[in-house]
């Protein structure tokens, strides 16, 4: 029954030991997406985010890239880290038990000055072995037990377990991080990336961002004030805060609200930045209606405070401000590229002259959906490194075509429809 | 013009306002010299009448055809045209007490404690708003102009 | 007669020098303390019968007048307190049981005063109310566990929402919509006078909340403010038909409240005057005793038949929620009444107020309302069900900072009832029950009702919700949050200071000095 | 209806021989209220103002009050210097109306002037009535009357300013410590309240059985006369003077009809007052003592209107038209036949008898018809009568409305019965309340007393 010791589920020390990682941290984000699925290497984002060095202080730097495992396209792959050996092999029994492993290696690395004694870094490609019931999905099952491995085996820590896409994140710069995991030689059609700012010492590869759980990638700049709210409403539909970050929580309730309550990704922003009840007053009637209903079930969803999230999952990039604009976040577009980072410059670098940039209003989502058929041109020279000055000449290297007008799809305010 | 307006519904029977109102019209305005130096003499311009738990405060109504005015043999009741107050100038007043023979409220007192003049409310001109409906601890006196409220919705109602 | 022992609580002092012996104290004191002799010109005053009221000590013009506790009635004994001896000297008198009025006063750890409110800083900014929306609407009532939309794309190549046409398929129950979470508590025609009960309802209709009939009906003159008031069914179903039903904004079915948990309601016959006995369609002079259990409501499925008997009698067009008196297994109990189908849960702490209920009930009976949300959002997150319908907290609110704490616990909202008597001018005197109130508020005595004039009444309401609404703003924008949901079981933003960890856990809050 | 040549006469100063817009006779309380009223609704018409006095205006009830030495000369006028000014009025002083000719509007005064009117106020008010009383030892008559008093050093009457000049003057000349008045009456009263504040004793002689027999009744009369007994003075009541005695001159004593002789150095006959009007040609205008005007204070002749208490105007107790001399209806009488006179329609609702007087501390108010009692048919009389603390209250009740009241001693709030009296209200309800010593407000039938305690005032 409802005993006072099992108040909080985890047990102590687990919550202990991971919460003190929820430093507030103030930080860069940037990411890019090629809405052709068209893949390109590591470098472009690796730059981009090196360029706000100044955003973030060494103690955390990760990247999520998707389409870099075509070869196991529709197999899990899972990125763990280990503090030693003793739980590699705790973790790698239990997943003997769910799941049928492809193929385990560790991450190749190089060795950097920047990185200072990383974990043991392992990826493995699984099949599950469906031996959940009938009611719980795959995912679910994934998902309790990455929930189960962070919190129960002590030194070991699920990174990432999406499909055709890995996180690679730890203690230092972004850019060091990317060369450490030797990114360039990865092409991906998804990059996100994050540099961190936490404001005390304790760095720890497990809590720098992004954020992965199943497709999803969450990287954050800002402080969530709303994340006691959040965390008890997501505790509410079965999701643990193991370490209890703000990523943590908006991946769970991305995850809540899209694959389970099966809300479109074009009216997230509704719930996680919901528009003031002035501007719902003013709207018509119908849409009235709508976000009455959203802000009453999902009130508890609302992210407060200061946030610019960049989502990475499968088909779609999605970045999003809080809802009074209180962190910087500008958008970019370039025929199929769409860049998103927390400082202008970071797009300047890698694309001299997009067709478009912006600043998204507060609550304002930026998407960039990626289209399901594989451009079947061979593109030999996939080394879209820096795409320079003149337009003309990405026409001819095949990358760009320009001739579709990707025009106004830079996101919406509700106050269009 | 301002006059004094009572909700009976809400007069509690205090008689907070008497007390207030010889204080003013006492000589040291103070209250507690007032009634332990001058007591005798002060006579309250508003008068509380009370059977079981119905009550009101009246005072004089600064009538626009004031009987009291009329009657005055000595011109000392006069109706001030532009404030619209009626007051009895104590020089000229000579006590005949005409005007308490003809004020339908009963509101004049006769004032014996010096030379014997009417006494009666002076809608206390030199305050903002009169001292009994200021210490009216229930609100059920207030000071308002009726008629501006009542002019733009039935246009003037002056005779 | 045997000599009555009981001693005067109080010690009324007048200071001579000031004394005008004006009568005002003398006429304003319902229970006879105080007498003017004529032949000496002074007033007299009888200790024995001063209930502490400071009806006298307000209105005394030249605050002549001193109240003092008597804390010397008896030899100094921590064990047997004069509130003690006092009350076996009454008993010994009486032999009845022991009446008091409003919440209890005894000493218990009041968890309010223990936890402290988070502000930003630094990391993350604060939000100025005053040049920022900040929205504290809140809604009360049944939530589904989740949304359905049609979404239609429009032919158009273009995605995004502007040629998207999208139908909201799920119909959302009927909800309270306030303007700022507090609500005036359940406080009846009858244990109230009409003039307090027409400034609460007034009060709650300008402001945009709404105000709680409790036991005693709806006075056919308070109809205006129907679409603002919330209906209560008590055990005695005084005033209860079709008609009183369908007029509310919301039904709430009372259970229990927090001053008396277990047992049912009483109400004096002196106090039944023809005005009330229509409202409560009782005889007139008869005394209410609503009885403890509702004779219907034996177990939780017979209170489950009920919701949906209200509800069907009101065809679904309103919430209909159920108020509990804060017992030990609230958590369990609170679960059981969400999953029978209330739209909301009013949970009534050991402190709630009453017009009447035996002393020792009232001061034993019952646990505080802070631990109580707290437990009841814990286990209703657990069971997963938490969505689904809203808790009101009550039984002691007196500030903002109050609201805010029980906000961040776990409740949806608060109803205030106590503090809404104390703004009308209430003195905590405790003698409710008597009908004798000298503020004109828990008395149906004209002489007194009339003390209590509903324009004040409503204005100081006003004020107290306004107050207090902008309190709260400035507290959540300093934390960093522009929306009351934000704020919700947000208990990281609470700290415990000098609790024990039994009593943070059960709050869920970490102690002052833990950061994350 | 404007005057027709109100253009043309704006503010210029009024030459005798041109048509005056109002002509006014008299410049007391009636004279003055329609002067007032006219140059209210009729800013431009020329008002003439005509006194047989020599004062710029006095009220006639204060005479016992200046003679009393309650207030002096510059204080005696109710209305100043300003009043005249601000309001274009043209007062005419020493100015006593001769003759007028009421079918061609014009009037002609002592010194032979000539004054032609569009509109006519007679507003005269009223003069004493001198009996004729047998005269003994004075050689040159055997009587006196109207015509003669005057001569006679120590007799006068105490109806105007000079009577009351004369009078305090001889007292201080001749240093006079007895005064006999005759007529027990209000005027005689006033009389006497004045030489009792100067402690001089007085005689009253009344042909009445009691002193103020027309406004007091036994009870009432009772108590003064016990008052002004232990005072020191003395009351003749049935009686009257027969025969005046006259040396050098000056009366020295007389003889009542009782036979007693009685020394006397100064005798103020106080008898009553007639609307004074012998002015007008008998047949000029509808008289019977006084002038007999409609609600709207008009005359029989158009254009000439009356007010004051030269006038029998409408009598709201009895129905009829009545002389009715006091103060209050003579100011409202006045203002309605100014506001009629201007063009405008005003009504006078009628009035009813009132006083007040006090004498030797005890103030007493009279209203209405008083000195009938429980005999007369249809009459309900509530008392309440303490003889040793000279208070006395009687309510006159007439198919259920208040006919008449008398207040001795205790006269707190009197004028809440001259408004149940002038509003006929019906008191069924309120009877036992009616001659409480608190009597108030709250005592008051239902809607009247809302209408008094929440209403706004008297409005016009």
């Amino acid at each position: 029954m409802n005993g006072i010791n099992n108040i909080n589920k985890n047990n102590k020390d687990t919550q202990e030991y991971f919460s003190r990682f929820r430093i507030p941290s103030g930080c860069a984000v940037f990411g890019i997406v090629n809405e052709a699925r068209e893949r390109f290497s590591g470098q472009m984002v690796m730059d981009g985010i090196s360029v706000m060095h100044e955003r973030s202080n060494g103690l955390g730097g990760g990247f999520a890239a998707y389409g870099i495992y075509p070869e196991f396209k529709d197999d899990r792959a899972f990125h763990i880290l280990y503090d030693d050996a003793e739980a590699k092999r705790q973790t790698e029994d239990e997943i003997a038990l769910s799941f049928k492993i492809l193929f385990s290696e560790e991450i190749p690395t190089t060795k950097i000055s920047g990185i200072v004694n990383p974990p043991m870094i392992y990826r493995y490609f699984l099949k599950s072995k469906g031996n959940g019931d009938t009611f719980t999905t795959e995912e679910d099952l994934i998902v309790d037990f990455i929930m189960h491995v962070n919190r129960d085996i002590r030194g070991a820590f699920v990174v990432s377990s999406g499909k055709n896409m890995g996180i690679f994140k730890g203690v230092g710069f972004p850019e060091d991080i990317g060369r450490f995991f030797k990114l360039d030689q990865y092409k991906g059609y998804l990059w996100t990336s994050h540099g961190r700012f936490p404001t005390n010492s304790a760095g720890w590869w497990g809590g720098a961002h992004p954020f992965g759980l199943l497709d999803w990638s969450v990287v954050h700049n800002g402080e969530i004030s709303s994340f006691g709210t959040n965390k008890r409403f997501v505790s509410g539909f079965g999701y643990e805060c193991t370490l209890s970050t703000d990523t943590e929580v908006i991946t769970y309730l991305l995850d809540l609200l899209v694959r389970k309550q099966k809300i479109d990704i074009e009216l997230i922003h509704l719930v996680l930045a919901s528009p003031l009840w002035e501007e719902i007053e003013r709207m018509p009637e119908d849409n009235r209606e709508i976000l009455k209903s959203l802000r009453i079930l999902y009130g508890s969803a609302l992210l407060n405070g200061p946030f610019s999230i960049i989502v990475g999952s499968g088909n779609f990039m999605y970045a999003l401000n809080d809802r009074i604009k209180l962190r910087p976040l500008v958008a970019a577009r370039k025929g199929e590229y769409l860049f998103i980072s927390s400082e202008e410059a970071p797009i300047r670098k890698v694309c001299v002259s997009p067709d478009r940039l912006w600043h998204p209003d507060g609550g304002e989502p930026v998407i960039g959906i990626v289209r399901k058929e594989e451009i079947k041109k061979d593109m030999k020279s996939a080394q879209a490194t820096q795409i320079d000055e003149k337009p003309e000449r990405l026409v001819k290297i095949g990358i760009v075509s320009l001739n579709k007008s990707q025009g106004d799809l830079n996101g919406f305010k509700i106050k269009a429809i | 013009m301002k006059r004094i307006y009572i909700q009976e519904e809400y007069c509690i029977g205090c008689r907070l306002c008497e007390i207030y109102c010889q204080v003013k019209h006492s000589k040291s305005k103070k209250i507690i010299k007032a009634f332990k130096e001058e007591m005798v003499d002060i006579l309250p311009r508003v008068l509380v009448e009370e059977i079981g738990y119905n009550s009101f405060a009246i005072q004089c109504r600064h009538c626009s055809d004031a009987p009291c005015v009329e009657a005055c043999i000595s011109g000392a009741m006069q109706k001030n045209k532009n404030t619209g107050v009626v007051t009895c100038n104590e020089d000229k007043c000579v006590g005949c007490w005409s005007c308490i023979m003809v004020c339908p409220y009963g509101v004049i007192k006769r004032d014996l404690s010096g030379k014997k003049i009417a006494s009666k409310c002076d809608l206390c001109i030199d305050e903002e708003i009169p001292v009994c409906v200021q210490n009216c601890p229930n609100e059920a006196l207030k000071f308002m102009d009726k008629d501006a409220k009542e002019k733009n919705l039935v246009g003037n109602k002056g005779g | 007669m045997a000599l009555k022992l009981k001693q005067s609580e109080f010690e009324i002092e007048r200071d001579q020098n000031k004394c005008i012996s004006c009568e005002v104290c003398v006429r304003q004191c319902s229970n006879d303390v105080h007498e003017y002799d004529s032949d000496q010109d002074t007033i007299y005053s009888d200790n024995s019968k001063c209930v502490g009221c400071r009806r006298c000590e307000a209105l005394c013009p030249t605050g002549a007048l001193k109240i003092r506790n008597r804390e010397d009635q008896f030899k100094t004994n921590y064990n047997w307190t004069s509130s003690h001896l006092n009350n076996i000297y009454r008993q010994a008198d009486s032999g009845g049981v022991l009446l008091t009025g409003m919440g209890s006063d005894r000493p218990y750890t009041i968890y309010w005063d223990h936890i402290l409110f988070n502000a930003s800083q630094v990391t993350n900014p604060s939000i100025d109310p005053l040049r920022e929306p900040m929205e504290i609407r809140t809604f009360i009532g049944r939530k589904p566990d989740g949304l359905e939309f049609e979404m239609k794309k429009n032919k158009g190549s273009k995605e995004g929402l502007k040629n998207t046409n999208i139908r909201l398929k799920t119909r959302l129950s009927p909800q309270l919509d306030l303007s700022t979470p507090i609500m005036f508590s359940a406080m009846s025609y009858g244990s109230i006078s009409f003039n307090a009960c027409r400034s609460l309802a007034a009060a709650a209709s300008e402001f945009g909340t709404y105000c709680n009939t409790g036991e005693g009906g709806m006075h056919k003159d308070l109809y205006k403010y129907a679409n603002n008031t919330i209906v209560q069914v008590a055990s005695g179903r005084y005033g209860v038909d079709t008609d009183y039903l369908n007029k509310g904004a919301a039904i709430e079915i009372k259970i229990g409240q927090g001053a008396k948990p277990g047992i049912g309601g009483h109400l004096p016959g002196e106090k039944v005057t023809e005005d009330i006995s229509n409202t409560r369609m009782i005889p007139e002079g008869t005394d209410a005793i609503s009885p403890a259990p509702h004779h219907d409501i034996y177990s939780i499925e017979d209170l489950a038949q009920l919701i949906y008997a209200l509800k069907e009698a009101t065809n679904w067009s309103k919430p209909v929620g159920v108020k509990v008196s804060a017992v030990h297994n609230i958590a369990p109990i609170a679960s059981g009444v969400v999953r029978a189908g209330a739209d909301f849960v009013t949970i009534d702490g050991l402190r709630g107020g009453t017009g009447a209920a035996p002393q020792t009930i009232r001061d034993n009976v019952g646990i505080p309302i802070e631990l109580a949300i707290a437990s009841v959002d814990e286990r209703l997150r657990e069971e997963g069900i938490r969505h689904r319908s809203s808790i009101i907290a009550a039984g002691s609110i007196r500030s903002s900072a109050d609201v805010i704490k029980a906000i961040a616990l776990g409740a949806d909202a608060v109803y205030i009832g106590t503090a809404a008597l104390v703004a009308m001018g209430c003195h905590l005197c405790q003698k409710c029950y008597t009908g004798k109130c000298n503020w004109g508020i828990a008395t149906q005595d004209p002489y007194l009702t009339k003390r209590l004039n509903p324009e004040i009444g409503t204005r100081k309401l006003l004020n107290l919700l306004r107050g207090w609404s902008l309190e709260i703003k400035e507290m959540l924008g300093g934390a960093g949050i522009n929306a009351i949901e934000s704020l919700k079981s947000n208990r990281e933003h609470l700290r415990g200071i000098s609790l024990n960890d039994r009593e943070l856990a059960i709050l869920g809050i970490k102690h002052a000095g833990e950061a994350w | 209806m404007k005057s027709k040549n109100n253009n043309r006469k704006n503010n210029k100063t009024f030459e005798d021989n041109e048509t005056i817009d109002y002509l006014i006779i008299g410049n007391s309380a009636a004279g003055l209220a329609a002067a007032e009223s006219i140059r209210e609704l009729d800013r431009a018409g020329e008002i003439i103002i005509l006194t047989a006095e020599n004062y710029l205006n006095y009220s006639k009830p204060m005479i016992t009050y200046f003679l009393a030495g309650a207030v002096n000369l510059d204080m005696i006028h109710f209305k100043d210097e300003k009043f005249y000014t601000d309001n274009r009025l043209d007062i005419r002083l020493n100015t006593r109306v001769k003759s007028i000719d009421t079918n061609k509007m014009f009037l002609i005064t002592d010194d032979g002037k000539r004054y032609e009117f569009r509109k006519l106020l007679i507003a005269s008010g009223g003069r004493p009535i001198i009996p004729k009383i047998k005269v003994v030892g004075a050689g040159s008559f055997d009587f006196i009357d109207g015509t003669n008093y005057e001569k006679v050093g120590g007799i006068f009457t105490l109806t105007n300013l000079e009577d009351a000049i004369r009078v305090k003057n001889y007292i201080e000349k001749n240093d006079i410590k007895n005064i006999s008045i005759l007529g027990g009456g209000l005027i005689g009263l006033k009389a006497a309240e004045a030489f009792l504040e100067k402690g001089i004793d007085i005689n009253i002689i009344e042909l009445a059985d009691r002193i103020l027999a027309t406004t007091f009744d036994r009870e009432a009369s009772g108590i003064i006369e016990r008052k002004i007994k232990s005072a020191g003075s003395n009351i003749y009541r049935n009686n009257t003077i027969e025969e005046i005695y006259i040396e050098s001159g000056k009366i020295t004593g007389y003889k009542l009809k009782d036979g007693r002789k009685m020394e006397c150095s100064l005798l103020i006959i106080a008898v009553g007052v007639n609307p004074d009007a012998s002015f007008i040609e008998s047949g000029s205008l509808d008289m019977v003592k006084g002038i007999i005007v409609d609600d709207h204070m008009r005359t029989s002749v158009k254009n000439i209107y009356a007010a004051g208490d030269v006038v029998e105007g409408p009598d709201m107790l009895s129905g009829g038209k009545r002389n009715i001399a006091i103060w209050p209806l003579a100011v409202r009488q006045g203002t309605a036949a100014g506001v009629n006179m201007a063009g405008r329609n005003k009504r006078y609702g009628g009035g009813f008898f009132m006083n007040s007087v006090e004498l030797l501390g005890i103030p007493s108010i009279s209203m209405g018809i008083t000195n009938i009692g429980e005999e007369a048919e249809g009459i309900e009389v509530l008392r309440d009568f303490d003889a040793d603390r000279n208070m006395y209250r009687k309510v006159i009740i007439k198919n259920n409305r208040i006919i008449g009241v008398i207040l001795i001693g205790n006269i707190e709030r009197a004028g809440i019965y001259s408004g149940l009296i002038r509003n006929e209200i019906d008191i069924s309800s309120v009877k036992e309340n009616i001659s409480r010593e608190d009597f108030g407000i709250i005592h008051l039938p239902t809607d009247y007393k809302k209408h008094l305690v929440v209403g706004e005032g008297i409005e016009v």
